[in-house]
């Protein structure tokens, strides 16, 4: 046994607050993340106009005075476009990164606990593992239509198993804690040995995965546009307006530029802040900064 | 080291096989508007397979550049005076790409499956007495009533196309698909380099002999000047014009005037509008509420205006055209009567109607195909003006495939049903009342969207017995002013696409479908 | 050459320093040091006393953040404190090498082990041929006396046990004949019965390869056993040093003399009187473990072979052993964590393999736990309090009386009420031993199983901890099943003792009886092997506790 | 290890009978009907009935799933609804050009980004750290169409060195085959890189930290031995993995790839047969990846034998 005093972990918050400090560009990607979030919230109100409304007769104007980011075919104003497209496509970040972190969640720690239900499980796990996760995206969507809710659940399915994987494997881990014994020992009932001693364990690799699945379901949701299964153009998202625009690449290059722009901004801060939180959380990699 | 090796072999091995290659073949290397799948032209009407089969197949008669039939695997030909009986030779010297010869056996077989397959075909089946071969090239319709647009049919371009195909393998066939792809046209097909979805081989038909007469749409000489098409599908209009600009392809059939703006300018690739327009149709559904009332319908004619939809979804007005014709304004039957979607919206028409049917807020489905590049804009835009009258609109998006299934759906609107759809169609599918499946008279039983009155039915009983031109003319235009005040379907306007090629290949002709016969490679 | 006894290392004025954001820390300041040829200059030291650090910055292997802030390292004449990287590649290995603690970790795992030996002669003999090179190979892996070395040449680290594994640890630093062997703490991670044997293959080894030996240690019984001079540090300073029979004798500073102090003599205890009835009683446990993988066959382990034992009420129970003699496996079945193939285990008067429900919690609450590593059994993310107070809470005692309790306990390991509301991370190793101690007697618990548990502490924290264990069980009266491997605690606390090996109980009696009189061949191997030896066990032979 | 193979084809058995079933009944309850797909948009009710009957379309469920199985266990995959080709046929002409691209991509991965990662590692925290980091976030960040229009903006219309899109068969004309991998290779490449060059860095830092590599060092001699001999083969484990179960993600990308150069692969005949409602073939193709992935999973635990003399099966 070591008789080294390794130097203990200090709570979450305070050491992401400290990273920040110490990690100018995780401060610069939080910084984007809440500009962005901020201008798809308000995107009524910083845009002014509607996101739908056709206007033949301005088919591609330039961005300028009417149009800060231009127009695009049907003579609709880019900006709003954008604006409203990031609601959608950060929902589509948030709701299908958390939908598949909370269902891999409980199936890796159902499969992490129960003996038969890891066998039974992870076979399925398998099963969709083995299904490139844009063709099964691409599936659903074209199957069930595209909706949010479709396209939210298509890109999560395909992520599950990850989540799954990793929880699972993690449980593995933390169930040999000693303090994990102590607590059935306690005679503590299952399920809150797993909530309270187990889960907690798992959140800090979960938020790392979290960052990647959202940047992850953001590009996906533009994939999915690109290949002509994306959210219908009465639902600005940021991978239709692209898509939308695609075909006007050289004619009017602000139709892909500008949503392409936001779209990357964003998930480069995601991936950054992803990047960041593990480097900080990874009680691994931590060590290794500070030295013994 | 091995990597040099490797490298100086196929270096070796290029410089041997290049010239090989391209001295000896002129190939043309195009590419279709989609993706070539189903190769029986009867089975499908896919306009994609429809091109296919007037490389490797010939037709009896050929449009031409007067919309008028004109023989072609015909030489002679004759109608009873009472236009109960006709009589075909057939030109000497037909073979198919197996070398026997075409003889009238194989066009009677022919013209029989068609008779049950296509839309025109079986009315002529319900009038048809007898289709006899007389001998090796002479063959004979008789008919129990007279049949005025019998020879237009037989040379209709719109799909489903009477091709002339070997007997022997329509017998194989059966109730299925010919399985062997061999006409007598001007090339054949390449089954073994056959990949659906991905490319098309065919090779020039050495044994075809072409017409004396002077091309003329689809008629007239088909004269094969190089040695091998390739069709090469390309799913991103993007790498295609790109790839023409390179000059990795030597023809694109069909390009949006969006997309041409990527190629204008760029050396070495010319471009030309194709006489072929296309039509967005917009389609109501009679069986439910709310547009089983006509004034409904009519509520929505009066928001239509073409030429809205068409600065919005083509933009370029060189390439469309307000058209109040419901056979289109390139068919001889070109009309403005009663003519729908010519002018602005009018909400105040609009609502005044929907007061009289009583509307009541009833949800109205429109159905959107997002995956289809065709049907981009329609529904949001038709949208945007039925709110603007008043209704209460919701947009369903969905993919194609949904989309047809979904149209084909019944049940009330609340129940999963529709309200509106789209349809776009090459302008020969329009162009006769008989083909037209808009003005589908048959109800339930009948073109999505269901429409049925007796009075135009009659109408187009009428169209089909008439015998000349002027009376056809007169009758469609009854049956326009008929159809449009019930609102049969609301054309959104007519476009052209531009058909983009390398300099080194001559313009490919004109006609109302892509022909790629005439066409030379430098 | 130089002189057998000439000083091959000389370190004088040697700082280290730590950078922090912000600040910079030193970890070692102004330590001289002398190594002499031929013989074992020991470095001891508690946790976070710099000795590690001083070793390493010898090699200039600092870990990153620290850095060398003054002082000269001379070695065999080149200091090592400037040397360049390039002067370090040729240095390294050849003038100086290193013995590391871990030897499950010192080794590349996917490296055939001789090619890790024979990488220290490609790298300074780059002319020597690759004949000549197995040749030496073979001869270093017989210097450490491993059996057939031409098999273990070939073999991978992880087929190898820990002790074989620190041979060839020491054969690849021995392969150049460098002047210095810095060994931190090579025997610490081994049983004891091995550690006796690498401790003197050193001794062998330095005389008959003309070097040096600085040995790392935190253990007085090391130093005793093979010391020629010894350094005591704390807090990054030396603060003592001199021959090591003289400092042991007569040890002037303070902090020597409380290190000496700590290390456990045998001390053995009164005896109880015997009980009419015992806590526990197991009978013939049987308890195999298969390790069935998917495609290879199967693998057995006998972890208990027909173990039989009792405790008696307020007794406790040693059980020692080295690695894998199953004494843990053990605990396991007593806390239920395991099932035993065969056997009966009685318990509280009850068969504990069929207990269900409301009985099941009611024995577990009976029988808590102290493990091994303070710092992997708290909870990281939950209080103190939480800790203390949920398991109470769990079995139906009030939020008010298991607070109460909680706060009792904190008092009675000695620490203040304001723990509750602190995080693990925020106490010392000793500290979080405390925790747990009254974490398992918040429970009220009749019989505590302490797995190892001082095994992990400083010395000095060792002898605190045995005490309050001592302390409480007069206070509470529960009984105890003490696992260690370590003769000298087990001596300490022990009523009885079980000797295990390989599953099977060799040997079961009263402590003294034990010790005094082995009646079992491995029990008695275990006390020669005991560090320190004679200089250890006069010290604190036969002292009876009042 | 004969055993370890035969064992995992058959526990394939299972997981690819729950795809394929999970496939077969997302297909059948979807809204499409590929009748209508094949009929084309103008066609009568009658037509369309006429072919439904065709396809056997017009039979109850449980009958058509309980066909197609026995016709899968007696290694008839049917033909294709839209073109009435045998679905392996259509599998067969299409696999190669997948095949190419994803192998020229993972060695083209591998050997970049591999020693990128590694490289970042030693130097961590320092400018190259940086640089490899920044590059693999972006990668990471940008869609990868954009990336393959951007490349063939570049590299094909303005410097002209490359074709725009094609695939030549590399036993047809090596040369030209390389020609035209090259665009979509390192679009691919570049997603795929930023992934692997991210997981060999943290793989090699961890292993960094080990204490065998501090006996490594203690033996002296070049530091970079270190890193090349001792880090980077122990980093490998976790590396092999990411690669193969990227191998899923890089068939998804492939998808895209596809599309943007115009490579007639798997990806696209995929999305087709779905869109198109392609019964037959969409069964066919997740069968090939299922297997595919089997296959890959089986690989990777042969690589870990290899690499990992610890790991036994």
């Amino acid at each position: 046994m070591t008789h080294i005093e390794t130097p203990s972990r200090p709570p979450l918050l305070r050491r992401l607050a400290s990273g920040a400090v110490r990690q100018p560009t995780m401060s610069i990607a939080v910084l984007v993340l809440v500009l962005v979030v901020l201008s798809a919230m308000f995107a009524g109100l910083i845009a002014g106009t509607d996101p739908l409304s056709i206007s033949p007769r301005d088919r591609y104007t330039a961005p300028g005075a009417e149009f800060l980011f231009g127009s695009d075919q049907y003579g609709r104003d880019i900006f709003a476009r954008v604006l409203h497209g990031g609601q959608i496509s950060l929902a589509v970040g948030v709701l299908a990164a958390s939908l598949a972190a909370v269902i891999g969640t409980l199936a890796g720690l159902l499969a992490g606990s129960f003996r038969i239900v890891d066998a039974i499980l992870m076979r399925v796990m398998d099963g969709l593992m083995a299904i490139p996760n844009i063709l099964l995206a691409v599936a659903i969507v074209s199957l069930v239509g595209p909706s949010l809710l479709s396209i939210v659940v298509a890109i999560c399915i395909p992520e599950i198993p990850r989540v799954a994987r990793l929880i699972r494997a993690m449980v593995l881990t933390l169930r040999e804690e000693p303090y994990v014994f102590a607590a059935i020992s306690m005679s503590i009932p299952r399920w809150k040995v797993v909530l309270r001693h187990i889960l907690p364990g798992c959140l800090a690799p979960l938020a790392v995965q979290f960052s990647y699945m959202f940047a992850a379901a953001i590009l996906t949701e533009a994939v999915l546009g690109f290949l002509g299964v994306g959210f219908p153009s009465e639902i600005p998202s940021w991978g239709n307006v692209i898509a939308d625009g695609k075909s006007a690449f050289q004619r009017a290059p602000w139709c892909i530029l500008f949503p392409g722009l936001f779209l990357s901004v964003t998930v480069l801060a995601v991936n950054v802040l992803g990047d960041s939180l593990r480097d900080r959380l990874d009680p691994r990699l931590a060590a290794r900064r500070r030295p013994s | 080291m091995s990597f040099s090796r490797l490298a100086a072999i196929a270096l070796a091995t290029a410089l041997v096989a290049a010239p090989l290659a391209a001295q000896e073949q002129k190939v043309l290397r195009m590419v279709p508007h989609a993706s070539l799948r189903l190769l029986d032209p009867l089975t499908t009407t896919a306009y994609v397979t429809r091109n296919h089969g007037y490389m490797v197949y010939d037709t009896l008669f050929g449009y031409d550049e007067n919309y008028v039939p004109q023989p072609q695997m015909v030489s002679d030909w004759s109608a009873s005076e009472d236009g109960l009986t006709y009589s075909f030779t057939l030109r000497p010297g037909l073979a198919f790409h197996d070398g026997a010869a075409v003889t009238a056996a194989d066009a009677v077989a022919s013209l029989q499956r068609w008779m049950t397959r296509d839309l025109t075909g079986r009315k002529i089946a319900a009038v048809l007495g007898a289709i006899t071969a007389d001998s090796d090239t002479e063959f004979t319709i008789s008919l129990t009533a007279p049949f005025g647009s019998l020879v237009e049919a037989l040379a209709k371009p719109s799909s489903v196309v009477p091709f002339i195909m070997p007997k022997r393998i329509i017998d194989a066939a059966g109730d299925g698909n010919v399985e062997e792809i061999i006409g007598s046209g001007p090339y054949r097909f390449v089954a073994e380099e056959f990949r659906p979805g991905v490319s098309a081989v065919y090779v020039k038909n050495e044994n075809y002999v072409p017409r004396d007469e002077a091309p003329s749409y689809l008629a007239g000489k088909k004269d094969v000047l190089v040695d091998r098409v390739e069709w090469l599908t390309f799913p991103d209009d993007q790498t295609t014009a790109n790839a023409l600009t390179k000059g990795e392809v030597d023809l694109v059939e069909a390009i949006s005037s969006d997309t041409l703006s990527m190629i204008e300018g760029a050396p070495g690739v010319e471009y030309d509008l194709r006489i072929t327009s296309n039509t967005p149709t917009l389609r109501i559904n009679w069986l439910q509420k709310p547009f089983d009332n006509p004034k409904m319908r009519q509520a929505v004619a009066a928001m239509i205006s073409q030429d809205d939809f068409m600065a919005a979804t083509v933009g370029d007005p060189e390439t469309y055209e307000v058209c109040g014709s419901l056979f289109g304004c390139d068919s001889p039957l070109a009309t403005d009567v009663n003519a729908l979607g010519t002018s602005a919206p009018d909400p105040e028409k609009a609502k005044a109607l929907m007061a009289e049917a009583g509307y009541d807020g009833e949800k109205v489905v429109i159905l959107d195909a997002s995956d289809i590049l065709s049907f981009r804009g329609l529904a949001p835009i038709t949208a945007q003006y039925l709110r603007d009258a008043g209704m209460n609109v919701e947009v369903q998006s969905m993919d194609f495939s949904t989309y047809l299934a979904q149209r084909n759906k019944q049940d009330p609107v609340s129940e999963g049903g529709w309200s509106i759809a789209f349809g776009v169609w090459n302008s020969p599918d329009l162009m006769s009342p008989l083909s037209n499946l808009n003005l589908d008279t048959e109800g339930a039983k009948g073109y999505a969207g269901w429409s049925s009155d007796d009075q135009l039915a009659s109408l187009k009983e009428d169209y089909a017995r008439a015998s000349s031109p002027e009376e056809q003319k007169a009758i469609a235009e009854k049956i326009q002013a008929r159809a449009n005040d019930l609102v049969f379907f609301v054309p959104l306007g007519t476009y052209r696409t531009y058909t983009a090629y390398r300099d080194n290949v001559t313009p490919p002709l004109p006609a109302p479908v892509s022909v790629f016969w005439g066409i030379d490679k430098n | 050459m130089t002189s057998s006894t000439a000083s091959i290392l000389e370190i004088s004025g040697l700082s280290v320093a730590l950078d922090l954001p912000g600040t910079v820390r030193r970890v070692v300041t102004d330590v001289a040091l002398t190594v002499h040829r031929r013989k074992i200059t020991c470095l001891i030291g508690e946790s976070g006393s710099g000795k590690s650090v001083t070793s390493s910055a010898i090699m200039q292997l600092l870990p990153s953040g620290l850095r060398i802030d003054g002082g000269r390292v001379l070695l065999d004449g080149h200091d090592m404190a400037s040397a360049t990287p390039e002067d370090l590649a040729t240095l390294r290995g050849r003038v100086v090498s290193m013995v590391f603690q871990e030897p499950l970790t010192a080794l590349n795992p996917v490296m055939r082990v001789g090619t890790q030996i024979g990488e220290m002669l490609a790298i300074h003999r780059p002319e020597m041929s690759a004949r000549a090179r197995e040749a030496r190979i073979l001869e270093l892996l017989g210097d450490v006396h491993l059996p057939d070395p031409p098999q273990i040449m070939r073999a991978f680290p992880h087929q190898l046990s820990g002790g074989q594994r620190q041979r060839v640890v020491i054969a690849m630093a021995l392969a150049l004949e460098p002047a210095l062997i810095i060994a931190d703490e090579p025997t610490t991670a081994l049983d004891v019965t091995t550690q006796a044997q690498i401790l003197h293959l050193f001794r062998e080894l330095m005389t008959r390869h003309d070097s040096g030996v600085l040995l790392i240690t935190h253990d007085f019984g090391v130093v005793a056993e093979v010391a020629d001079f010894v350094y005591v540090m704390q807090n990054g300073r030396v603060v003592e040093h001199g021959a090591a029979d003289a400092v042991l004798e007569r040890a002037e500073h303070p902090y020597t003399k409380s290190l000496i102090a700590a290390v456990p003599g045998f001390r053995f205890r009164p005896e109880l009187p015997v009980a009419d009835t015992a806590l526990v009683r197991a009978e013939g446990l049987d308890l195999t473990y298969v390790t069935r993988s998917f495609t290879s066959a199967k693998r057995e382990i006998k972890a208990l072979d027909q173990v039989s034992f009792h405790i008696d009420p307020g007794e406790t129970l040693g059980v020692v052993g080295e690695s894998g003699s199953g004494k843990s496996t053990l605990a396991k079945v007593l806390m239920l964590f395991e099932k035993p193939d065969a056997g009966t285990m009685t318990v509280f008067g009850r068969e504990i393999g069929s207990l269900r429900g409301k009985a099941l919690n009611d024995y577990r609450a009976g029988v808590q736990m102290v493990f091994q590593d303070p710092f992997k059994s708290l909870n990281p993310r939950r209080r103190v309090g939480h800790s203390l107070t949920e398991g109470p809470m769990a079995n139906g005692v009030s939020r008010s009386e298991a607070l109460a309790r909680a706060l009792d306990l904190l008092d009675r390991v000695g620490l203040p009420a304001e723990a509750m509301g602190r995080f693990p991370h925020e106490f010392s190793g000793g500290q979080r031993q405390r925790i747990c101690i009254a974490r398992a007697l918040a429970m009220k618990p009749r019989i505590v199983v302490a797995d190892e548990a001082v095994s992990a502490l400083d010395v000095s924290v060792q002898a605190q901890v045995l005490e309050l264990f001592e302390t409480l069980k007069r206070e509470l009266g529960f009984a105890m099943l003490f696992i260690t491997h370590d003769l000298r605690v087990a001596s300490n606390i022990c009523d009885r003792l079980i000797v295990m090996h390989r599953g099977r109980v060799v040997e079961t009696g009263l402590t003294r009886d034990v010790f005094t009189n082995p009646g079992h061949a491995y029990t008695e191997e275990l006390i020669r092997a005991i560090p320190g030896g004679l200089a250890m066990r006069t010290q604190g032979v036969l002292a009876e506790q009042p | 290890m004969i055993r370890l193979i035969v064992l995992r084809l058959l526990a394939a058995v299972p997981v690819m009978l729950v795809v394929a079933t999970f496939v077969f009944l997302l297909l059948r309850l979807s809204p499409g009907d590929p009748a209508l797909v094949v009929a084309g948009e103008q066609a009568t009710p009658e037509q369309v009935e006429q072919i439904r009957r065709d396809l056997g379309l017009d039979r109850s469920l449980p009958v058509q799933y309980v066909t197609w199985l026995s016709q899968m266990a007696q290694g008839n995959f049917g033909a294709s609804t839209l073109s009435g080709q045998p679905v392996l046929d259509l599998i067969a002409d299409r696999v190669e050009p997948t095949l190419v691209l994803a192998l020229v991509t993972i060695v083209v991965t591998v050997v970049i980004a591999v020693p990128l990662g590694a490289i970042a590692a030693w130097h961590h925290d320092g400018w190259r750290d940086r640089m490899v980091m920044t590059l693999a976030v972006v990668g990471f960040s940008v869609p990868s169409f954009v990336i393959g229009y951007t490349l063939m903006q570049l590299l094909a219309l303005k410097a002209n060195l490359l074709p725009v899109q094609g695939y030549i068969s590399p036993f047809d004309d090596p040369l030209q085959s390389l020609k035209h991998l090259v665009l979509p290779a390192a679009t691919l490449a570049i997603v795929f890189m930023a992934l692997i060059s991210r997981v060999t860095r943290a793989s090699t830092l961890e292993i960094l930290g080990e204490d065998f590599i501090r006996t490594a060092r203690a033996k002296g001699g070049n530091e970079n031995r270190i890193l090349w001999k001792h880090a980077l083969p122990n980093a490998a484990v976790p590396v092999v993995t990411v690669i193969g179960l990227g191998i899923a993600s890089l068939i998804s990308g492939v998808v895209v790839t596809e599309s943007v150069f115009n490579i007639p692969g798997l990806g696209r005949l995929t999305i087709d047969a779905i869109l198109g409602r392609d019964y037959p073939v969409v069964q066919g193709l997740i069968l090939v990846f299922s297997l595919t992935y089997v296959f890959i999973n089986l690989l990777i635990d042969i690589t870990y034998l290899i690499v990992d003399p610890r790991i036994r099966y």
